[in-house]
């Protein structure tokens, strides 16, 4: 496990209108671990995402693997492996579970194939399927699953994508606790060849999952390491129960 | 909609409930099946019940109808509702008329309306490559195709959509008229190419020709289709309607939407082009008041009302409301603009589905109406 | 979504299409084989005749009165006894302004509606597309509306005035005023372009000189940077080949920037006295028009012609020169068949020259070789009440030249 | 150098009429989403409201001054009418409202038609609006154009007082920027819907008065005017009056330059091809209000 294969992030700054978002953030993401960023709202966490991504523009660095993410479009950070999820769960709800998968799974498929029917199930589609429990719907609408399984469809289709380093947007907000554990059990699952990045809230779901946790604050790290360390660091403490935090109108991601 | 038993493809988990299921053969029967009513209908009970006057007329339809299958397509499937495939129609009506019309003319001769308003000594550069078939005939199709490419990719890559496509492409309409009517001398102006006599050697005024172009037009509408329906089962096809659900997680998925749209888009021209094409020797006649606004309107309309997200919901809008506006401005000559309002108003407020959803309500289609209910545009 | 219902549908779908083919056509007895040169039916106590103008669209503000007009002299025939005993059942139809529907009007008037003519169209871009119908199945069109010219179809009558009953004495009146410089302005389309072709002949054969030529696109209403440049142009007069609404627009910026009949007298071959209400005396005051029919014209066959009109449509309905056209076409019309003793497109042809009408513009006759009729024209001037008043005229009928042959100025126009 | 400044004055009055038609559009379509096909109908009806006036009110002059604030009433009804009838159903469906509308359209022209005839009506100006002023130079400025630029103007500052000064104006501006938010803190989602229509159909009605001193008045005379003022709403950005302010002024003076130079015509393809140009530059118009929401 080099780091080569996980992700590196180097000064990462993102302003919106003179308002700096994410102001100097550096990051290593050892390839395999469960990476729980948390804090307060307004910290930035999203926003990071979405400069990984390439929806917004920043400054600095991010490296995955060996390729400089800054800079690229959307779709080609997402070809080389980079999948993420949304807060509110982001599927196509007119088309099947099925469908879902198979779109996610065909990024790099060429014309010829486009152009074609699909017949049967592809094997990671299937393995998928299986991975996320929803071989049952596979096809309903996506539209009609409910709240827990969007989650684990958009995480299914993160798998079939194939993406090495996922970068997940509160995966368990709105979750019963069966769903919660259940959906822990599927990260262990499937970092164990892949990073896995979660924002989260649920401190409970946290302790449980999280190997390694990075809290933010205001834009910038206020403190990393295992949980226990976390959750030892004062200036956590202080953040999380002593003082008002927040700076107001940062964007806390797409509501 | 419940899956029925089907042979399993995957090794799955034993506790998988009801397995995925593959095609089934017998849709596929059936779709077979319409589409051998359809060619009975169009090739054999049109052609005997029908007089020369309404097979023409009914030739034109289909013509119309052909646009509509893009419209399906691109607004349809895609969400983009272009509002500009008159430029497409026309661009591919123009190419073949002004072939039709230099091969009237004869070899090196001019067009008639060239001496008459132009008083062009010679033929214009441009004109010059459509008096060959080899250039002229793919020029119908590809021109359009490459005209919507180069808009496309403009406006797709950076993200023009919803309200703003349909403005711009409207625009483009509109700008497109502008340009043709104001070049009087080598395209006809407002009058447009008309009195076009020959069809590759065939007198268009003899009715058994005009048969035979009815023939061409059915037989091309069906391969339309059934290339519509390839499309839209396709892999792509499922695609096309992720885009249109929600643009931006394909774009985390790794495609680019852009491109998918603009397949969508030059597809659809390409289909406007060739329906421009027939309509020329169908009807005799080409003019910029088939591209603007209203004629680009009224395309999309008849889609509307057929039912936008089907297979043959925009075929079938497209002729009732081509055939509507026969029938009731016949009937009704000094009102039948209310009827025709009214009609629109009625179906696309109460009826998004279209008139597709009504069938498919009645034969308990449920997912297929409400596909057509539910939002069908992306978010501006 | 569901594919295999989709398919279901094209099965039931395709079964509707057919409803609707089936339901389009009507019952198959009333229009057989219709062939090529369908001919009228008059085997009843009616012969029917096709009325074609755009009731919708943008060229409703100019068609309806036609259409008006042309039903005044039906029911004037009707009530007079008819057509060789019967009388005539006028059909009509929208042609929507837009000309692809006009040739599918025309063709149902003629293999549906089997009519022994049709009167009508506006636009020579609706002519245009008719022309090849009426021609295929050999059937008659009467063109109620001043043209372009450059045309001879042998089965089309040409009602209104050609260029040399219209322009060409407007440009010759201008020249007798002393204009040494004309400013054109026009709508885009065939009619203006063309004739300012013939104006810019004229204009190099007789001494005067076009200083500027504008076109604005058909329905334009933004003639500021016209009007601008026709002002800094210090022409003598404008020639004006605009139609429709950007008259209406044009006129108010001409007033606007400061511009009279008196300092720049602008000549106008598309206002009639409708156009005139439209656009508002106080923006026309003397401006001068051309024409070969104003509701002033003397004469008793005027006389009783606006009084039987305003009696149908209203006291404050004017007259105007097309509707005059589409009048006399229909009487013109009615002639020609009782010279022939027949409906039948031929014989009427052949039965046409010379056939003459008292019409309220004056005798007009029928032009066998051209089949266009031998106009006045006349040059009017706007008046504060709204009419236009005669204010020169050819003094006799103009033999109609749609190619100009007879000028040799024009010898490199056709 | 008169010329020039003809021109631009030309240009700048171009503008006026554009803004005027899009102001109203600005609201319903930069505010509420809505394409309104029949806005073109609003400003006829605003113009026949003129029409209808003169018959009773003889004197030119005030006549037009009475028509502005009926034709503002008639022509907002007619819209609370529409949003009450159809729009009200279609808010999930903003391109749907574009077919729905041009149904209207269609059906309120063919009932001018029958109301009032197929030919254009004629009003007469003031006299005080026909003539023009004579600056130094040989230049004239047309009253009618100075006349319709500061009505143009006066709109657009009243509009921007009223949704920033008034509670209506915040409602609508709240409404605008998060619609369940608003909903869910009380304001009445309805009402503010209906009165956004109102005003900015109202807004046809008045450019349908202003537009008597410039063209014809007839039952097709809005159809041409409002594609253009669309454009300006969508290069102006959605959602904000100046950017609208400032296309519509641009366009006007390029159209006017590009006639001079050109014709017409050509002037009106190289006005789209800017725009596309333009769109390329800031997709989302000239101001936009930023939302980091997906899709």
């Amino acid at each position: 496990m080099s780091e080569l294969d996980g992700l590196l992030i180097r000064d990462l700054r993102v302003s919106f209108d003179g308002f700096t978002a994410v102001d100097g953030v550096s990051l290593t993401v050892p390839s395999g671990d469960i990476r729980f960023l948390i804090g307060p709202n307004g910290a930035g966490k999203t926003t990071l995402v979405d400069a990984v991504t390439g929806l917004v523009r920043a400054t600095g660095s991010v490296r995955f693997g060996t390729h400089e993410l800054l800079g690229r479009p959307v779709h080609r950070i997402s070809r080389l492996g980079v999948g993420r999820t949304f807060q509110t769960a982001t599927v196509f709800e007119e088309l099947s579970v099925l469908q879902n998968l198979d779109i996610a799974a065909g990024a790099r498929r060429g014309w010829a194939i486009l152009a074609r029917r699909r017949r049967g199930v592809p094997d990671e589609v299937a393995a998928a399927l299986d991975t996320i429990g929803l071989a049952g719907h596979a096809e309903q609408p996506a539209g009609t699953l409910a709240h827990g399984q969007k989650q684990w469809l958009e995480i299914g289709m993160l798998l079939v994508q194939d993406a090495k380093l996922l970068l997940l947007d509160e995966p368990v907000a709105g979750m019963s606790h069966e769903e919660r554990d259940a959906t822990g059990a599927l990260l262990e699952t499937v970092s164990r060849d892949r990073t896995v990045v979660v924002i989260e809230h649920d401190m409970d779901f946290l302790r449980r999952f999280a190997r390694t946790v990075t809290v933010l604050h205001a834009g910038r790290v206020l403190s990393e390491g295992t949980v226990a360390q976390v959750q030892a660091d004062p200036r956590v403490q202080e953040v999380y129960l002593g003082h008002p935090v927040d700076t107001g109108s940062a964007p806390s991601g797409g509501e | 909609m419940t899956a029925v038993a089907g042979p399993p493809v995957t090794d799955l988990a034993p506790d998988a409930s009801p397995p995925p299921t593959v095609r089934r053969p017998r849709p596929r029967l059936r779709a077979a099946a319409g589409f051998a009513l359809g060619a009975a209908l169009l090739f054999a009970v049109a052609p005997l019940v029908l007089s020369d006057f309404r097979l023409s007329l009914l030739a034109k339809y289909l013509c119309l109808a052909m646009v509509a299958v893009g419209i399906g397509i691109a607004w349809g499937r895609g969400g983009l509702l272009t509002l500009g495939q008159g430029v497409f129609f026309g661009l591919g009506g123009y190419a073949m008329a002004m072939h039709l019309k230099l091969a009237d003319a004869g070899p090196g001769q001019m067009p008639d309306f060239m001496q008459l308003y132009g008083q062009l000594d010679e033929l214009p550069l441009w004109w010059r490559p459509f008096a060959s078939p080899w250039f002229a005939l793919p020029a119908t199709v590809l021109l359009p195709m490459a005209v919507a490419f180069g808009l496309g990719s403009l406006v797709f890559r950076r993200r023009v959509r919803g309200a703003y496509f349909a403005i711009l492409s409207q625009a483009l309409a509109a700008a497109m008229v502008i340009l043709l009517v104001g070049q009087q001398g080598t395209t006809g102006g407002t009058n447009g190419l008309t009195d076009i006599q020959g069809f590759f050697g065939y007198d268009l005024d003899d009715p058994v020709n005009q048969r035979t172009v009815y023939f061409l037009i059915a037989a091309v509408l069906l391969a339309l289709l059934a290339l519509a329906r390839q499309l839209v089962q396709s892999r792509y096809g499922e695609l096309l309607v992720a885009v249109r659900d929600c643009e931006e997680r394909v774009r985390f998925l790794g495609y680019d939407p852009a491109t998918v749209k603009l397949v969508a888009y030059v597809t659809a021209a390409g289909m406007a082009g060739l329906a421009g094409a027939l309509f020329v020797p169908a009807v005799g006649i080409i003019s910029p008041a088939l591209i603007g606004i209203v004629p680009s309107i009224e395309f999309v309309i008849g889609v509307a009302v057929g039912g936008r997200a089907t297979l043959l919901g925009p075929v079938l809008g497209a002729v009732a409301v081509a055939w509507a506006r026969t029938a009731l401005s016949e009937r009704f000559p000094g009102t039948w603009t209310y009827l025709q309002g009214g009609l629109f108003v009625l179906v696309v407020a109460f009826l998004p589905g279209g008139l597709a959803s009504l069938l498919a309500r009645r034969n308990g289609l449920g997912p297929l109406a409400r596909l057509g209910r539910r939002r069908t545009e992306v978010a501006g | 979504m569901s594919l295999i219902r989709g398919r279901r549908l094209l099965a039931g779908a395709l079964t509707l299409v057919a409803a609707a083919a089936l339901a389009a056509c009507g019952s198959k007895t009333t229009d057989t084989d219709t062939a090529a040169g369908a001919s009228a039916d008059v085997s009843g106590d009616t012969v029917k005749v096709g009325l074609l103008n755009s009731l919708s669209g943008t060229m409703a503000i100019s068609e309806v009165t036609v259409r008006d007009a042309i039903m005044l002299a039906v029911e004037e025939i009707n009530a007079a006894g008819g057509v060789l005993g019967k009388k005539i059942e006028p059909i009509g139809e929208d042609g929507a302004s837009d000309w692809p529907t006009f040739a599918e009007k025309a063709e149902k008037l003629i293999s549906q509606d089997r009519v022994a003519a049709v009167f009508g169209c506006w636009t020579s871009a609706s002519r245009k597309a008719v022309k090849p119908v009426f021609e295929k199945n050999k059937a008659l069109l009467f063109y109620p509306v001043q043209y372009e010219g450059l045309e001879q179809s042998p089965y089309i009558f040409y009602t209104g005035a050609t260029t040399n009953q219209q322009i060409v004495p407007g440009l010759d009146y201008l020249k007798a005023q002393g204009v040494k410089s004309v400013y054109l302005v026009g709508s885009d389309y065939v009619f203006p372009r063309t004739a300012n072709k013939i104006i810019k002949a004229y204009a190099a054969a007789n001494g005067m000189t076009v200083v500027g030529e504008d076109y604005a696109p058909l329905g334009s209403t933004e003639f500021g940077t016209i009007v601008n440049k026709v002002k800094a142009s210090n022409a003598n007069a404008v020639f004006n080949t605009l139609n429709g609404d950007s008259n209406v627009a044009f006129f108010k910026e001409y007033t606007s920037a400061g511009l009279t009949a008196a300092t720049m007298p602008v000549v106008s071959v598309s206002i009639a006295e409708e156009e005139v209400k439209g656009i508002g005396t106080q923006y026309l005051a003397n401006q001068l028009t051309a024409w070969n029919y104003y509701q002033t014209t003397p004469g008793a066959a005027n006389e009783k012609f606006v009084a039987a009109y305003k009696k149908k449509y209203g006291a404050d309905k004017p007259t105007s020169d097309p509707m005059e056209a589409a009048y006399v076409s229909v009487h013109l019309w009615k002639a020609m068949v009782e010279k022939a003793g027949s409906f039948d497109v031929e014989k009427v042809r052949s039965a046409a020259d010379g056939i003459t009408f008292e019409a309220p513009e004056g005798l007009v006759t029928v032009d066998g070789a051209t089949q266009h009729i031998a106009k006045t024209a006349r040059i009017g001037k706007v008046g504060a009440d709204g009419l236009i008043t005669e204010v020169w005229s050819s003094g006799q009928p103009i033999k109609p030249d749609p190619y100009l042959k007879s000028y040799p100025w024009a010898s490199g126009l056709s | 150098m008169t010329v020039l400044f003809g021109q631009l004055f030309t240009g700048v009055s171009i503008g006026a009429v554009l803004l005027l038609i899009a102001l109203g559009l600005a609201l319903t379509f930069g505010q509420m989403n809505v394409i309104n096909m029949a806005h073109g109908e609003f400003i006829m009806a605003g113009a026949y409201t003129t029409y209808v006036l003169q018959q009773t009110i003889t004197g030119a002059g005030w006549s037009l001054l009475v028509a502005l604030p009926v034709a503002f009433v008639v022509a907002g009804t007619m819209g609370v009418l529409l949003e009450i009838l159809l729009i009200r159903r279609l808010y999930a469906r903003p391109l749907d409202t574009l077919l729905v509308t041009w149904g209207v359209s269609l059906i309120l022209q063919q009932l001018a038609r029958d109301i009032f005839g197929s030919p254009n009506v004629q009003t007469r100006a003031p006299e005080l609006l026909t003539g023009n002023i004579a600056l130094p130079g040989g230049l004239t400025v047309a009253n009618n154009r100075l006349f319709i630029l500061a009505l143009a103007l006066a709109a657009v500052v009243a509009l921007t007082l009223a949704l920033r000064l008034t509670s209506l104006g915040r409602r609508i501006r709240a409404v605008v920027q998060n619609r369940d938010l608003a909903a869910v803190s009380g304001i009445p989602i309805a009402r503010v819907d209906r009165t956004t229509f109102f005003v900015g159909s109202g807004l046809a009605g008045l450019a349908g008065v202003a537009l008597t001193l410039l063209g014809p008045i007839g039952p097709t005379m809005g159809t041409n005017l409002i594609i253009d003022a669309f454009l300006v709403v969508v290069v102006g950005g959605i959602g904000q009056l100046k950017g609208s302010v400032i296309v519509a002024f641009a366009l006007g003076v390029l159209q006017a330059t590009g006639e001079y130079l050109t014709t017409l015509s050509v002037a009106k393809v190289m006005v789209f091809v800017a725009i596309v140009a333009f769109l390329q530059w800031r997709p989302q118009g000239l101001f936009t209000l930023r939302t980091r929401s997906l899709a």
